[in-house]
């Protein structure tokens, strides 16, 4: 990475603005060929506009994109392909029904006369692609039936029908398992040989000190400052981002746990879970760490009477209960915060007072009308206790940032007064600072005696905010510990199916 | 056969549970209409689907693009008042038989430019298929009244009505024409590119941008062709009555979408094949003709063949939805 | 109740009989314009299926068009299928049937229209028409008009529905008949009432806030007449305004004893259904028919009402 | 340029305000009789039938769903009430009427709410269904009411309270009641959180299939409502009265914005929305225009009042699509 060499990709002083915001102030930023330059920033930062600019989907308002040394215009996604940049989108965007051949060439189908469509050269080629990326499906397959993480394949496959200068990765392990991460990891790995440059977006710190050399960051849709990746720690990072430093310690009290609130005996639901058995005492959260895919979702949602167990016993405080439905559920005391926050957690054209009461909109009323300042007094009290940031309680909830969105989504049953708290996936797609703060709240809620279940994928979200961690493997607990006895290691053991001696 | 052979065609039908409905009531009807299993009957049948089967193709498409078309019945009546009506302009007074050429090909312009219309709105306001075709299933009605002043034109050239009588070696020309329709835009659907676009257009259209393909004129593209088959279904359908009537059409894009929607078409879009439209349409064909041939009343005809869409519909959820995982939502 | 089951087991014995002494019976197929629309179709169909069953060497195949050309055209194909021996259409349409009357013809299938006629190109295609002629009905209802008002004044006129053949001559003949008769009454406005009581009844609200005078209304049928002259009586303006019609209906024939509806024209659907039969029958026997064979429809007016039957329908 | 003012003018954001106002100055200029009170109440009352129907499919539109079924509905709650007027009175035909009616609401809402089937579907299945059973039930005979004068049936549909007509009097105070109901109460809540997210409404503990299913109720309720004033104006009924009714009925509920996708809309502005396309048809009347100008008209602004809406909610005229 000589100063001499000539930057893959260099974009200069690039603005671009919406009505009302200046979504992008004189951003610069570059890559070089062979180089993972990491983008990085909370949500709102910025980033998706810069990479929207970067694959030809906005138009700059002012400043230079630099390919190769010669200045381009991209006013497509195809013309920015046939550039060689090319963005790998974080949510999957295929379309279901078709072949995952006719999914990685969308857009740009092979041709024969009258329009047909050349199948042979497509598949072809698409196997070769796959090939390269060490997947075991046909390119004929309909992308419906692959998995999620063959879907995600798929989607990186686009990225190599041409000959990318720039690749740009925008969360692609969102939706990964660990081993699939690796099989990732190696593709990056390979392409950053061949001399592509990448860009590499993500909110997972440990991802971005592996991979990459570089770290830029934005805030407020302005240039922050770029960092070799070598001489520099996450706190540098997290400053650089949310302009403070973050507190990760667990400084509280010892934790007092109180009576045992929720005790799950045996529960089986055939496929999905089997003999599941567990307890949450108040004051406590227990965390629920495995894969994608390990029937921790689903014990959730039995739990809120989505679901029914074939067999197996549920005991809220004690007393055996027969949970039909997520009404069953509510008045039992239990409460889920869902794992999509878009689909399942908000009517996002709502508003966010609206959202909050949702759930007990029977109970506010007076005489047959709702309760206006009933329900204002509740959004009032949980907006100033989770510090949720909107001009009005009027304003629709899908205008806010993911963070303030989940915080909505945690009011919202908060301000039932549950006896049990489920959270799935807290912070999934939230920015750094928020997500430290709702940690925060997490560990407040249990202070405060409330029995929490937090089901994540992220390791250092269960070691930092459970007392008790159960491990769960293809539908199975294997293995619990408790926060003082675990270690990195036996917890990836434990949810790989690694078996170990039990805990005493 | 052989074991495997028949395990294919049972899981064929089981994707197209439409045509297990045909063959059912073709069976039936078979049994216990008296006329119903004749040769020159099967004739009939294609001829009479044809009107509300051609527009069903391009439906089809409109409906895979997430999209729908309710003004094809109004401009079925307006194209087929040109077709008649172009061949008495004085302009082709000369040209003899050949003036039905000049009529035929103005009514498909036609055709196709309200399909233009409608799809340049779709795109460029971005209001929803629905409502902007509604309106003009309304609008272009009212084109229609103005054009033809409220009364029907006849075409005094009987060589234009017996066009429709021709017969293309064992089939009847409108038969002929109805099965080359549904295998081009078969062919479209599934081998060219423009066709594969409409699935996914329909399936994930910010897929469809991301990957560059020009969704809004792909759009205007399906609302042509629909358009064009709708005035190709009036132009065949003015043949058969050798006029056009202003009332001409009503109620047909009611049954054109129950006939998509029994082949198997979503109405959510991204999803459905011509195979299907075929089965769909052939079941609505045959069951009017087979009630006619029993003498159903027309009252009970009314309810049976809604409550069959319903129970299409039930059956199809049954069977063929994706498993939500058990989820009770 | 208990006379009709009578009547029923009666024509049911009849036919038992009848039809084991019947050597062969004719099958005639019937394909009528839209039934349920209104009572005067409905009327005629059941008066039709009477008038077969009463017959024994009949055999009837009655279908209904809902209105829709393309169906009555794919009908005519399965009754041409069928092999009938004769064909009786009510059209949807006069022009559009032409050709699918033409192919009836050329397979040897004669073909009686009942009640509208079929356009002028169809009319060498066809064995007989029967019906009511409606350019008369139209003539008729012009000629009481002028009467009632003394050949002075303002009327509006509200049609059938738009496109269909009776609306259109029922309209021609009055509209030609009155500008002839009566040069002295002016129409301010026609807009149609689609056959339907409350639209016409709709149409003559507007008509009424829109024009101060109005001293008679047209009416296509009595089903709308009736309308308008609730919308008139709503309004309080119906005093001395005149209301004629067509095809006397019961509700218009109830008005007319009030004294409140001035005159219509009296069609029997059963006349009507009969004489269509008849006419089938006459030329399936070879005889020589002529081609037009209107059956009457006299005027009924308030002076003459106690002369005719209250309509059933 | 086409860029609309964020948060700009909120006139822009009530496309169907601005087009009714419009609209009334160019008709009361055009013809001096179209804002007399005698025409304005003739308007109303007109209005009445359509509007009644058109606050039911409001609440169902919002739930997220349609219904194409009220056409043959109506035809067969009118030709029920009015058939069964002469034969048990109208103190009895009325209750059956209504509890028939309702019957057919539920099964539209056992089909659309708890079988979760396709409500565009399903409604047009029914509709077709619905008008065969009309005929099936009449024999096709028009129904009359024998003596028209006396009847306290009369009321509804001809009577008058201090002078304003009682099918004004009953569509303005369901109208009232209806936006009451969905802006104030709980179950209306509960309607717009289904409509606007079904999935999110079940995780948050809302019945789904139920408030589906009363919303058809309540569709089929209103239905019956407009049924005794539109048997109680005629006096008698056809068995396809309420035919392409049910068009009209969901023209007037787009116009007044309502979004098909659910989640949005609003009872008052179906008001407008029915009002206006009551008025374009008197108003091209009484300017001496054929009747079919109303439906050119009627396709031009039914766009442009959509496309005003849809265009204020994206902050800009066109669309960004390419």
């Amino acid at each position: 990475m000589s100063s001499t060499q000539e930057a893959a990709l260099r974009l200069q002083g690039i603005v671009k603005t919406f009505p009302g915001v200046r979504a992008l102030d004189g951003v610069d930023f570059e890559v070089m060929p062979g180089e993972v330059h990491a983008l990085l920033g909370e949500n709102g930062a910025g980033k998706s506009t810069l990479m929207k600019v970067l694959a030809g989907m906005y138009q700059p308002d002012e400043g230079q994109i630099i390919i190769a040394g010669q200045p381009v215009r991209m006013t497509t996604p195809i013309e920015a392909k046939a550039q060689g940049v090319v963005l790998i989108h974080q949510e999957l965007s295929l379309v279901p029904e078709m072949s995952a051949a006719e999914n990685i060439y969308l857009g740009e189908l092979p041709v024969k006369s009258f329009g047909r469509v050349d199948w042979k050269t497509l598949e072809e080629r698409s196997n070769a692609i796959l090939k390269r990326l060490k997947c075991s499906f046909r390119a004929e397959m309909t992308v419906a039936r692959l998995s999620i993480a063959n879907q995600q394949m798929v989607e990186i496959a686009r990225a190599l029908t041409v000959e990318a200068r720039v690749v740009i990765f925008d969360e692609p392990t969102a939706s990964l398992t660990d081993a699939e991460k690796v099989v990732l990891f190696d593709i990056i790995n390979d392409l950053k040989a061949r001399g592509v440059g990448i860009i590499y977006i993500s909110h997972r710190m440990d991802e971005i000190f592996t991979l990459s050399d570089r770290i830029t960051v934005l805030r407020d849709g302005a240039y922050r400052g770029t960092l070799i990746t070598a001489d520099t720690t996450e706190d540098d990072v997290t400053r650089l981002m949310i302009g403070r430093s973050l507190d990760l310690s667990r400084d509280e009290e010892p934790p007092s746990f109180g009576k045992t609130m929720l005790e799950v005996r045996n529960l089986t639901c055939p496929g999905l879970f089997e003999d599941v058995s567990f307890t949450v005492r108040t004051g406590e959260v227990v965390g629920f760490y495995g894969l994608v895919g390990a029937g921790r979702t689903e014990i959730a949602e039995t739990l809120f009477g989505l679901r029914k167990a074939a067999s197996g016993e549920i005991l809220v405080d004690g007393e055996a209960v027969d949970i039909v439905s997520p009404r069953a559920a509510i008045a039992m005391g239990i409460s889920l915060v869902p794992e999509n926050r878009k689909e399942q957690g908000l009517v996002l054209q709502m508003n966010c007072r609206d959202n909050m009461t949702l759930p007990q909109i029977q109970d506010l009323t007076a005489g047959p009308f709702v309760s206006h300042g009933a329900e204002l007094a509740i959004f009032d009290q949980y907006r100033d206790r989770l510090a949720i940031k909107t001009p009005s309680w009027r304003q629709s909830a899908g205008v806010l940032s993911g963070g303030n969105q989940q915080k909505i989504v945690i009011g919202k049953w908060l301000s039932m007064q549950p006896r049990v708290l489920i959270v799935d996936e807290p912070t999934r797609g939230i920015d750094v600072g928020s997500k430290s703060e709702i940690h925060q709240l997490l560990r407040e809620l249990a202070a405060q005696g409330y029995a929490v279940i937090v089901i994540s994928s992220e390791m250092p979200e269960v070691l930092r905010v459970s007392d008790r961690i159960v491990a769960m493997y293809h539908g199975r607990i294997m293995r619990e510990f408790e926060i003082a006895d675990v270690t990195e290691d036996t917890l990836v053991q434990a949810i790989s199916g690694i078996k170990s001696e039990k805990t005493p | 056969m052989s074991r495997l052979n028949d395990i294919s065609v049972l899981r064929w039908l089981m994707r197209n549970p439409i045509w297990g409905f045909v063959l059912l009531i073709f069976v039936f009807f078979s049994l216990s209409a008296d006329n119903f299993f004749d040769y020159r009957n099967f004739q009939n049948i294609l001829v009479q689907t044809s009107t509300i089967g051609i527009i069903a193709l391009g439906m089809t498409l409109v409906m895979i693009n997430g999209n729908i078309d309710l003004s094809v019945g109004a401009t079925l009546a307006l194209a087929a008042a040109f077709a008649v009506d172009v061949q008495s302009w004085a302009a082709f007074a000369t040209w003899g038989n050949w003036q039905i050429l000049p009529a035929v090909c103005i009514a498909l312009l036609v055709g196709i430019l309200m399909g233009a219309i409608n799809g340049f709105i779709v795109w460029k306001t971005g209001v929803d298929a629905f409502i902007v075709t509604l309106g003009a299933m309304l609008g272009i009605r009212g084109l229609v009244f103005v054009y033809t002043g409220e009364s029907s034109f006849f075409a005094t050239n009987f060589a234009y009505s017996d066009f429709s009588a021709l017969s293309l070696g064992p089939l009847p020309v409108l038969a002929v024409i109805f099965l080359l329709c549904v295998m081009v835009v078969h062919w479209l659907l599934s081998r060219t590119v423009h066709g594969r676009n409409t699935y996914a257009v329909g399936g994930n259209r910010e897929a469809a941008v991301n990957a560059g393909i020009r969704v809004g004129p792909h759009m205007i593209l399906n609302f042509m062709i629909i358009g064009f088959l709708a005035a190709l279904s009036g132009v065949l359908l003015s043949t058969q009555m050798g006029a056009a009537t202003p009332n001409l059409g009503r109620d047909y894009e009611l049954w054109v979408i129950t006939a998509v929607v029994l082949g198997g078409t979503k109405l959510t879009g991204g999803k459905g094949d011509i195979i299907g439209t075929f089965g769909g349409v052939l079941a609505i064909g045959i069951m009017r003709n087979g009630m006619n041939l029993m003498q159903v009343p027309a009252f009970y005809v009314l309810v049976i063949i809604g409550a069959i869409l319903i129970a299409v519909l039930f059956l199809d959820k049954r069977f063929n939805t994706s498993n939500d995982g058990g989820l009770r939502l | 109740m208990t006379k009709t089951m009578k009547i029923l087991l009666a024509s049911c014995a009849t036919i038992a009989l009848a039809s084991a002494a019947a050597a062969d019976t004719v099958r005639i197929g019937i394909t009528q314009n839209n039934v349920g629309i209104d009572s005067y179709q409905t009327t005629y169909e059941r008066a039709f299926i009477e008038a077969a069953e009463a017959n024994p060497d009949v055999e009837v195949i009655v279908l209904d068009a809902g209105g829709d050309v393309a169906r009555q055209i794919s009908q005519m194909q399965d009754l041409i299928q069928q092999r009938v021996d004769a064909i009786i259409i009510w059209p949807t349409d006069g022009q559009a049937l032409v050709p699918a009357v033409r192919n009836a013809h050329r397979e040897g299938i004669p073909v009686v229209v009942t009640n509208s006629n079929i356009a002028d190109a169809g009319m060498d295609f066809i064995a007989a028409f029967s019906g009511p002629n409606n350019i008369q009905q139209g003539i008729y209802s012009a000629e009481m008009m002028c009467d009632a008002l003394g050949g002075e004044g303002q009327i509006v006129q509200i049609t059938g529905m738009p496109g269909y053949t009776t609306a259109i001559e029922r309209q021609k003949g009055f509209d030609d008949r009155l500008a002839e008769l009566c040069p002295g009454v002016t129409q301010l406005d026609i807009q149609p009432g689609d056959w339907n009581r409350e639209r016409a009844q709709r149409t003559m609200e507007t008509f009424l806030t829109r024009f101060d005078q109005i001293d008679g209304v047209y009416a296509g049928d009595d089903n709308m007449g009736v309308g308008a002259l609730n919308a008139a009586i709503a309004a309080g303006r119906a005093e001395g305004m005149v209301f004629i019609g067509a095809t006397n209906f019961a509700v218009g024939y109830d008005a007319m004893a009030r004294g409140e509806y001035w005159g219509s024209v009296y069609q029997s659907p059963v006349d009507d259904a009969r004489a269509a039969l008849q006419t089938a029958l006459d030329v399936l026997a070879g005889e020589d028919v002529p081609k037009l064979n209107y059956f009457d429809t006299p005027k009924i007016t308030q002076e003459n009402m106690d002369q005719f039957d209250r309509p059933v329908f | 340029m086409t860029r609309l003012k964020a948060g700009g003018p909120a006139i822009a954001k009530q496309g169907i305000l601005v087009a009714f106002i419009v609209f009334m100055i160019v008709f009361s200029l055009m013809s001096d009789r179209f804002l007399s009170a005698d025409n304005m109440m003739s308007v109303f009352r007109q209005s009445a039938i359509i509007g009644v129907m058109a606050l039911g499919v409001t609440i169902v539109v919002i739930g997220g769903n349609l219904d194409l079924s009220v056409g043959s509905m109506l035809s067969f709650a009118t030709v029920l009430v009015v058939d069964l007027h002469d034969k048990i009175g109208p103190e009895l035909a009325i209750p059956v009427m209504v509890l028939a009616t309702l019957c057919l609401g539920a099964v539209n809402g056992f089909l659309i709410g708890v079988l979760r089937l396709n409500s565009l579907i399903v409604t047009l299945g029914m509709l077709s269904v619905i008008q065969g059973l009309v005929l099936i039930y009449s024999g096709g005979q028009n129904v009359d009411i024998a003596d028209q004068r006396g009847t306290w049936f009369a009321i509804f549909g001809r009577g008058a309270v201090f002078g304003i007509a009682t099918p004004i009097i009953i569509f303005g105070a369901l109208a009232l009641l209806f936006h009451v109901i969905m802006s104030m109460t709980a179950f209306g809540r509960r309607v717009y959180a289904v409509g606007g997210n079904p999935t999110a409404s079940v995780f948050s503990g809302i019945p789904r299939s139920q408030v589906v299913f009363t919303t058809y109720l309540i569709s089929a309720l209103c239905v019956a409502i407009a049924a005794i004033i539109l048997g109680s104006r005629v006096m008698g009924s056809q068995n396809t009265v309420g035919q392409g009714y049910e068009l009209q009925v969901l023209a007037a509920v787009i116009l007044g914005g309502t979004s098909l996708l659910g989640g949005a809309g609003s009872i008052l502005k179906t008001v407008l929305g029915v009002l206006m396309l009551a008025f374009i048809q008197n108003g091209l009347i009484l300017m001496g225009q054929p009747y079919y100008t109303q439906w050119l008209v009627t396709w031009v602004v039914i766009i442009v009042a959509v496309w005003l809406d849809v265009a204020a909610k994206r902050g800009r005229l066109f669309s960004p699509i390419a």
